[in-house]
């Protein structure tokens, strides 16, 4: 049976990387972009709605979707700590999402196939969302490793800053081979280096049991301010 | 053949311009102006509104806000290509907005300061908009009008939107309530301006008429928005801040009481509360994005040597 | 007898700009400076706790000073425009400091003198702050106006962002004549150009009746969260 | 004479080095070495109690945090003026830090992420350094002994403010008491580990101890710090996470388990929770104000022209 915190695991995910993804709007280099974003970060929060209203339901309290994302504390959160960091430049915000999305393409590959059937159905819509997420990244990876000079400098500059947050994501059952594999060949077609996991010791961790970067706290301020000051209200 | 021969029998006839078609100048020159006013108002407009998304009380709001933000600059991007058809491409455009060259919708100069204020924007400011916009759909320009069909679409599904925030707000607890009336009472009448200054000292709009371009006058179309938004203030059990308001039989219209213009003309010209702020934060992403937008020509360009 | 309103906007103005000048804690050009801006932070936030404390006297309804500094929004905050707006660079902060604190300076003095025995008693107190205020960023005005060009260039952008915030400090009681020529006189010799008033249309205002910058709820949300999320509680 | 003859003597009855003293080249070296790692503890050890200070819970404590990281600042320029006297000047130091070439204390490589952790590192953190610091007021180089012995009472204070705000917290409502337990849990063997390595693991010690530096080993100062907390913990009434606490009779100390040493040596060796981002923080600081540091040269180097 699935448990609660693994579900929740995934919504939290989801939303805080829509929360971060959604800090672009206004802010994308260009108009298209903005629109990109925009829909990327609405695909995340649309599974992140489903993956905590399924969270409430095995945890059988009745908390909602918003319950849940309103009214915990970041120590309660159960996200991994890459979707949390801070926006950064638009280097860190693609490459974040390349990882991220090949991540959970082969997160929900293996949900598709799993047994709990909710998660299943959460993952089979969800998985043609990431297969956007995947390209859209993909694309701006070469476009910045294999662009300018200043665009190379930056993008590596994402890569090395974000590398040691990927381990986390593959302290669950999501195996790591086929993520590095795909990661790898984009990033080698992208002119870019990955970090070698021999020279890598910082890996940060501790996202799963509550254990956050200071940054979490300060997003969730923010997040849930209104909703907090108006204790019982519907919107 | 008069080379405007065409181009006038096609505006007699409530006919369409396209874009290939020969046309005078001034309606080229004007067209462009008005449009790309149009399409930068929808780029500024998505800050105001895009000031609440991190804030959103629930997850469905933040979807619904997020997506409408969106849709503004998907408008922008339909807008942006009408323009274009008529030979002026976009970075030029965004250069004149950024020099200050060309304008975007006062409306945008004011801060949203609550929640409600998404709400009030959406029925207020989209009424407005809408009031305005929908003529345009029969402009006499193919592109614009073209445009303006499906953005009108959009924009009466905003609308909605925010009047449903409001309804929420106006039937929730006491303080959601006085959240609403506040933003109500600041919506107002830069509201009202939207429609711009009384027909009396409005300039452009006689050529504009003629052209088929502009179909109603200001006042005219403020009055609709009055008494349209009068009777959905009374659902929402709102007040509107015009202790002028009253039903006049004769008429059969509302008299109301109508802005300041000269606030209106203060914003216009620069000074309203938010108008640096606009722009400093449009200029800073654009500088910002500079580096990227290099990167994607780059890359572009060594794809087509290579392959 | 003084209004609750007058006294709430003299602590909220002292509050605002305590946590904005918090800010700094840290970010610092030099070691020093992070002393002397914590210093001056901790007078305002000082004398914020003594008005709003005395605010709540006057309302007579057993609010404390955090009841008024934690549980109200921006709606009610009687703060001006000019403390609130965002942190900017080391130039923004004390200029800023040069035009709150010479005004400061002219109301306390006016305080000191009236008919409110309590605000003359804490008047009295501030002043001699206030007076080190005055006297810390005029230096640094002097430093940053005539010193390298860069600096000559930022503190120039930094009084002409923040000049047409100054005209709401004197919609109330306080004069302006001696303001100006005080602020007059610094500039000068900080080789900096005051912008006419003529020139001047942009003339922000509402803080006192409760209209704010959009960032006003930013900094809200995050000084307000922990309190609020604990109703009720000690600290 | 033996130009190491006074130094040795002096050493030897206990009395004070002071600046203009010959002394080895090695306890000059040292001194530098330890006295910039305890001013850059204090610098950066600004970053995770600054990191509450915008959202302290009341007034009071929002002002009592705020004198507190201004005191760290301040303890940071006693002892790089103490550091002065030996010959090296701070913005070397500085520059030391920023390349990695200096260290600061591995506890502040660790999150804030609750209020309560501003108790905790005030209660344990500060508590561990002032067992640490209290031998140092009366280490035999003058300078550091004096500015140790002023920072030490500024720190008893701060231990004093953290201990209480733990108390209230534990006498406080539920989520309060979870919120201290919480802090308490994560902060109690990264403090144990403030002592540095286990006695026969470290390295330094011995000359230190003769030179009359450091004045107990690394395990005495830690054993110091245990059966103090344990008693303060009582009182706190709140439970340190370590299940092998027991008193021992014969020895006269409790008996506590070891912080984990490998823990310890990946946040030396720079790969702890917070490494990176505290050195990126000061360095961007750094960065930012060098156009206010010129700025003040200019200027002072005008003034001495021109007067």
């Amino acid at each position: 049976m699935t448990g609660v915190d693994d579900v929740l695991a995934l919504g939290d995910d989801a939303l805080i990387a829509a929360q971060r993804l959604a800090e672009w709007t206004t802010n994308a280099p260009e108009l298209e972009e903005d629109i990109a974003l925009a829909n990327i970060a609405l695909d995340l929060l649309g599974q992140a709605r489903l993956l905590l209203t399924y969270a409430g339901e095995l945890e059988g309290e009745g908390r909602t979707e918003d319950d849940l994302a309103y009214l915990r504390g970041d120590r309660e959160f159960r996200n991994v700590q890459l979707v949390e960091l801070p926006r950064g430049d638009f280097a860190d915000a693609l490459v974040r999402m390349l990882f991220f999305a090949l991540y959970q393409r082969e997160l929900y590959d293996g949900l598709v196939i799993g047994d709990d059937a909710r998660l299943a159905e959460i993952a089979a819509k969800a998985a043609k969302e990431v297969a956007y997420h995947v390209d859209h990244s993909t694309l701006w990876t070469l476009r910045l490793g294999d662009g300018t000079p200043e665009s190379h400098r930056r993008a590596q500059e994402a890569v090395d800053r974000l590398w040691p947050y990927t381990h986390e994501l593959f302290e669950g059952d999501v195996p790591r081979e086929g993520w590095l594999a795909a990661v790898d060949a984009v990033l080698a077609e992208a002119t870019l280096t990955r970090p070698s996991d021999e020279d890598s010791r910082f890996r940060p961790t501790g996202g799963r049991k509550g254990v956050h970067t200071e940054h979490l706290s300060y997003l969730l301020a923010e997040m849930q301010v209104l909703h907090r000051a108006h204790p019982g209200a519907s919107w | 053949a008069d080379p405007t021969a065409y181009f006038d029998a096609v505006i007699a006839a409530d006919g369409k311009i396209e874009p290939r078609d020969e046309m005078p100048e001034a309606y080229r020159k004007g067209l462009i102006r008005q449009i790309a006013q149009h399409a930068h108002s929808e780029i500024i407009g998505m800050q105001p509104e895009g000031n609440w998304i991190s804030r959103a009380p629930s997850l469905k709001r933040k979807a619904i806000l997020l997506a409408k933000v969106q849709d503004e600059a998907g408008h922008g991007l339909y807008l942006y290509a009408a323009a274009e058809t008529l030979g002026i491409d976009r970075a030029e455009l965004y250069r004149l907005l950024l020099a200050g060259k060309q304008k975007y919708s006062s409306i945008f100069n004011y801060p949203t300061l609550t929640w409600a204020d998404v709400g009030a924007v959406g029925w207020l400011v989209d009424g407005a908009a809408i009031v305005n916009q929908v003529p345009l759909c029969r402009c006499s320009y193919g592109p614009y009008a073209r445009a303006m069909i499906r953005i009108c679409k959009e924009e009466s599904f905003h609308q909605r939107q925010g009047y449903e925030i409001l309804y929420t707000l106006a039937t929730g607890t006491p303080e959601q309530k006085a959240m609403a009336q506040d933003a109500v009472d600041r919506w107002w009448y830069p509201s009202l301006a939207m429609f711009g200054p009384p027909d009396t000292d409005s300039t452009h709009s006689a050529q504009s008429m003629a052209w088929k371009i502009k179909r109603f006058s200001n006042d005219d179309l403020r009055q609709k928005f009055v008494d349209m938004t009068v009777q959905q203030a009374g659902v929402l059990g709102l007040v509107l801040p015009d202790p002028g308001l009253s039903w006049n039989e004769e008429r059969g219209h509302w008299d109301y009481t109508q802005p300041d213009y000269d606030e209106l003309f203060t914003v216009i010209k620069g000074d309203g509360p938010c108008n640096r702020e606009r722009m400093a934060h449009r200029q800073a992403a654009w500088d910002d994005g500079a580096w990227v937008r290099e990167a994607a020509m780059a890359y572009a360009e060594k794809k087509k040597v290579t392959t």
